[in-house]
């Protein structure tokens, strides 16, 4: 296992990697003893044996309205939830940045995308033997957890490939306001293939790292959210605060925008966690109703924290709850019962709250829309809180062999190794990004707003 | 004749209206404004971040009004627009020089 | 029967309050006339019998879609619906009273909801036989109207879940702009607990007390929309009117949101509507085309009322009428046929009309989104219309035997129940409310708006 | 094939109208040339024969989806993104027009629209066998694409009926923030009954000309998108241009909803494209991404194109493109590959910046949110190029005797029927509504904007 | 040295602007302003509830101008303004003691 | 007495308000405008249609200050709002003939 090197620009950057390196080989130690078997309810990506395996149409039904209400978290969700954030010379560049990189990933998933993450059973990546969609076809089917049960492959092939628009999306909200268009697309090419890629191929894909050491990670815990809050952080330092911060009251220019978003995330947020079930069935609507409820839960959470340390509940606070929920019940979706999904909001909300404040002082960083502290937060959270509440005994779908120590293990690996991969693919992406355009627009044009400076329009008129 | 400016909160807008109208002035002009002053404002929080909102919104209203009504509207405004409280505002009164009707040309104390 | 006696606070209040229960009881005289068997199709809420219940997935990927479509509902299309019809300095406060009681109420159906209103089989009220779940798991299932079809039982709890949480966040619509946050908290738990499970439990449950006598409420309109309607009518009058109510020019600060709401209510209904029928079947495409044209009806019928009696017809005027539209077809969904769908939904676009006109200016109340002149009114004349157009002569699914004076009495009974019963809780629930926490923020507080005041946070900045 | 030349502006408009019969006339008699088996998948309107159909929950699961999908493209989607388009004063009359006569058509498509476009098998309209749905009830069944498979004939009737809606919500946003809503409800008509369900009939009922002859729209690119976009530049002429248009800057008043209303559009296009195949099965799974894809494609199309030309890729632009995208994919959705997808997404894309500029300058027309240039052009692109990318060697789902140039002659010819037909109508449609109402408001009405002076309100304050 | 203050109909600035050039005006600022007087509102109807809009929206124009140009932009702003209409709006002249060009410390007529 | 008008661009009112301050400037009311001056516009652009944005916006700095004070004031302002590039703004000064605060009566300098 080769990790690039790279060579300063900030040292603690440099400092950062060396730690997540040393962190990630010490725990490759650790492989054999926190292996065990794979009965993790996760995707072969592509059937090949299977006599005869059935498509049930309300499968398909279920996974196309799945697939689409992911692309409903992005646009306008997630767009509107970070547009709502900025000041309103920035929310069109926002909103650009939304669509442009998922339309992007989602271009490039078809082309090596797919192929690489999902065919071949390598440990690292797949195989370049679907490039193009090559031998992908209506009449090609793919696994879903129900062996004899298939989905048509196209179904798997847009599903999965909203996954990784969506991840590429949710970087962009931690370096929003003075970033360049053209450093943002780059960035998001390198990431997507030396970061997404591989994480999404691990955990995912039979064969992978992760996937064969058990790693629970039912929706996208770590391949989505620990790793886009990793990236944006890393980005969030590289191109650095914005003109004002610390000074002025940056303030979003329109609450109600980044409450529309954050419930267009919960809405579309099930097909992101009830489809990551592959089949209309009671798995989905466990899935399906942890979503909701541990969503509640954290709203409620966030609010009465907000509440007893500042005296207030915000909108913003409630908005951020909500995606702080459902980004800790992502990897236990399908895998806890709804008491256990209730916890994890809980926990979730409480502790993100603390992600975009305290922790985000001691960081010294501008991270936009936060997306470390509820991403990369929310995201741990829930990856380690599905270890423990995976146990039978909490109401988990757990075996009654499972060893909550070992799992946890398990799922902590999971978490190093995704911040340490991530980590240093986003060092070298920024690095490169930089080197290549430049990461930041100018002071004046960043003063301006980047609507009229780099898209030419104002979002709004009388 | 004189220009009245008046600093108010935007609440008294209806208020200040009808008194001015009984004062005798007929016509007047609003504008939306954010005033710092000595009242205090509110804090707001966001993520990671506390503000205190030291401009607060307010409404400017100018109305020119003859030598004639000067007092009158001078007193209305000040009647009406007052709470008491700090925050109440300021008026201002500045001299004009002239005053033209553009639909009819109309120059002087017959603009008004 | 009991019910609560409660004492003066306006004595209008009590006289509603004793009327309600004069009218009650008078009726309830004639229950025996009334009652007819059980043909209705309702549900049996948990599969009991029934040898080897078959799930298809097309019901589970239908129910699933449904039940988020419900969401989509509450947030962001209510609190749209609403937010945009307050001034901007309270738009905050509507986007948080509406997902905070939303949220709160879906925890607590977990916690004791669904097992009040789904499990026994008394008249008045279930038992606590499922407190926090118990005995739920992804193998139980939860009956359908027809026999061996059966949903995972999650599937049921997660749908009904949201209809407990849209019912409360409703009622918020009706004292917005002056309330505090606390009391509609509180009063939300008390309501939930006392009006919105019993009356459910009396309408769907197998044993409840109206659903034993056939009154027809296909997806809701008594048990959400009267319910909703009622309580927010007892709300406005006990909260009081916003200061400068009758004089100032109180208008919404942004009708495009008004407007966004009600078409994502629409959208979001077909969940509400043709997921009532639990099905994916020929009954779930008439509830929901029934929906789509007694909907595009009303918007036509407010339209061409306000065209008539003012000269002009507005946006607030054809979301209105949507909605109006909505509620009327709810009770009537499965059961009517398209031509009796545009009639109802003409009602109810003309009646609507008059309750946010007419009729609110002799209630002399401060309804701020007209909560009881859309959903009271518009439920009304929906639950009465359904008895006639269920007349399989007129259309609609009612057997050759069908008696519309009887059913349009039993309609009737369901509906005066509702009032007297829902009535006499939120009178309970507000003094409760008013003595722990008060009703009403101060007049400088609701000056300044509540956004500031009671959230610490402005909706809008430039 | 001949093009027709044209002089004058009145007199153009009728010269338009008589070369247009003309030109029908003409090619009319080279029909049985161009006429081929009919082997493209389209939909016999309502299934008669089929020894025990079997109806699909997991269809209809998906088909009642669709239908709600299409209705959010037209509210909030179509409306926003129009909405956004127009001056502040102008937004809540654009929003109306959306709604009134999306409504209206509804419901005019239970009372004759689905008798006239899908009873019988005229070759260019139906009969009035169904008018009111006589005959149609929970019982009746619809045909698909697959031999013994049926929808309910209700779910049909809801999902036709919705695109027969959003193609009339589509036009009046040509000649937005100037026409008087009595002439767009009475033109709306007009256009419906002699525009929109002859076509509909021809191409996709069962003995319908088009349909007969083998042209290939899989969902809609002639009946809807050619469709409006012709009916919009004929309104755009007769109703003028709006005061101050190319002095002043008429400028969107919020680029934001414009870009939600688009980004609505994105996903609700899912249903108007898959669920174009009916079925939820790997067919509408090849819909469905290449729906997704080619939108991808021709957002980034777009932006390129833009960059280059102008220097500045904008939020408008992006928003358009992903509309041309959607627009250039509709009649090709279930019948060409990924890739051919991706190709009709940039081709689209990059045309469409054409249509709404350089083409735009070259018309003279005032067509205030390019109903002409994008659904229009982008239609016209994605008819042609269906005839070219179904090539089973590009990918497409052609046959192994699938005959390029006959395919694309006959698109040719069903885009040139198509606008000769509906540019008739149009001109007749408007017409009449001149001679009725007139079509414009009066100058002062115009300047203080629609909003107050038509529909009493205004949408904004503060 | 004048300033003046013109309130005219929205739809008018570019016209304005235009003949203010013309006459020599090389510079000024608008403001969004709501206008009460002579004109009818219309009225606006929300549920239940009509009312009469007082507050009509007009721009706020304020040119500092040299006195040599003043009487050209007097007469270019009511030239262009009107329309003849009830609403049109009025222009208000004021003294200006003093006017500074922040960028260059220019003061005086040297700083218009 | 005189009221200060400065058009300044809108980063720098947190600058000036400090400046102000020092200066002994205790309240100010401000109002967001559109500049048209020397200061070239961006181009924007819209489907087929490009405008050149000749009005910036700005914001509007109303100071009512005392004798005293005035040129402290004065040069506050110019000191804090410029950036030395075109389109920093202008200082407009006019004499006021009378302050009056609302809430007390006082007037005058005391209104201050
Ligand atoms: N010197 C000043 N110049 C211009 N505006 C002022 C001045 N002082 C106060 N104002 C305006 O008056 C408003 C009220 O002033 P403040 O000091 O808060 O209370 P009060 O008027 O009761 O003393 C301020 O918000 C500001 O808009
Ligand atoms: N006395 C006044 N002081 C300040 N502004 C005024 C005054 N009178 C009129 N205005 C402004 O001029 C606008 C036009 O005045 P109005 O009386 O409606 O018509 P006209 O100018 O044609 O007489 C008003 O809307 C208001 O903004
Ligand atoms: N004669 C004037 N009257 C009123 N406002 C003016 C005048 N000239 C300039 N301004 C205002 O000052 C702003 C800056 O002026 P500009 O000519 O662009 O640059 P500078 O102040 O550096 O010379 C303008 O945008 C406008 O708001």
């Amino acid at each position: 296992m080769k990790f690039l090197s790279f060579s300063g620009w900030k040292t603690r950057m440099q400092a950062l990697g060396l730690a997540l390196l040393v962190g990630v080989a010490g725990l490759t130690g650790t492989f054999d003893v926190l292996a065990q078997d794979a009965t993790a309810p996760v995707a072969e990506a592509v059937a090949e044996a299977a006599a005869e395996p059935v498509v049930d149409k309300g499968d398909v039904a279920w996974m196309l309205t799945s697939t689409l209400l992911v692309l409903l978290m992005v646009v306008p969700g997630l767009a509107l939830f970070y547009g709502g954030m900025v000041r309103s010379k920035n929310v069109l560049s926002v909103l650009i940045h939304v669509i442009s990189v998922f339309s992007l990933l989602v271009v490039l998933w078809i082309v090596y995308g797919y192929s690489l993450a999902f065919s071949g059973e390598g440990a690292w990546i797949g195989n370049l033997d679907k490039l193009f969609l090559k031998g992908v076809t209506i009449d090609t089917l793919a696994a879903t957890f129900t062996d004899g049960v298939s989905l048509p492959e196209y179904v798997f092939v847009a599903f999965q490939s909203t996954f990784a628009g969506i991840t590429g999306a949710l970087i962009v909200g931690a370096f929003a306001e003075r970033v360049k268009f053209s450093a943002v697309l780059l960035f998001s090419v390198i990431w997507f293939t030396l970061g997404y890629l591989p994480i999404a191929h691990m955990v995912w894909a039979t064969g992978g790292f992760l996937f064969e050491r058990g790693a629970l990670d039912f929706a996208g815990g770590t391949v989505v959210h620990i790793n886009a809050g990793i990236a944006g952080l890393v980005g969030a330092y590289f191109v650095g605060k914005r003109v004002g911060y610390g000074r002025e009251a940056l303030k979003p220019h329109n609450v109600t925008l980044t409450f529309v978003g954050a419930s267009l995330l919960w809405v579309g947020w099930f097909g992101f966690n009830a489809g990551s079930n592959l089949e209309a069935t009671a798995g989905a609507a466990l899935a399906f109703i942890n979503t909701l409820v541990a969503t509640a839960a954290a709203v409620l959470a966030w609010a009465l924290t907000e509440k007893l340390t500042k005296g207030k509940a915000s909108a913003l606070g409630v908005a951020s709850g909500a995606v702080a929920g459902l980004v800790g019940i992502t990897p236990a979706a399908g895998l806890v019962g709804p008491l256990g999904a209730i916890a994890i909001g809980l926990a979730a909300g409480v502790i993100c709250v603390w992600g975009v404040t305290g922790l985000k002082k001691l960081l010294k960083v501008d991270d936009t829309a936060d997306v470390f502290g509820v991403h990369a937060i929310g995201g741990i959270v829930g990856a380690i809180l599905t270890g423990v509440f995976y146990a039978p005994g909490l109401g988990g779908l757990g075996g009654d062999d499972f060893d909550m120590g070992a799992q946890v293990a398990t799922q902590a690996l999971g978490v190093v190794m995704t911040i340490a991969w991530i980590g240093i693919v986003s060092v070298v992406g920024f690095l490169v990004a930089k080197l290549v355009f430049g990461l930041r627009v100018s002071e004046e044009a960043e003063r301006e707003g980047l609507d009229i400076t780099t898209h030419g329009e104002s979002a709004y008129e009388s | 004749m004189k220009l009245i400016i008046a600093i108010i909160r935007p609440f008294k807008l209806d208020e200040v209206r009808e008194a001015l109208g009984e004062a005798g002035v007929s016509g007047l002009t609003v504008t939306e404004v954010k005033g710092f002053g000595r009242q205090k404002g509110h804090t707001e929080l966001y993520r990671g971040a506390e503000y205190v909102v030291d401009f607060l919104p307010k409404l400017k209203i100018e109305a020119a009004v003859s030598d004639e009504v000067f007092d009158a509207a001078l007193e209305a405004i000040t009647k009406s627009a007052g709470t008491g409280k700090v925050g109440d505002g300021k008026v201002f009164v500045v001299a004009l020089d002239q005053v033209i009707r553009i639909r009819t040309g109309e120059i002087g104390a017959d603009a008004l």
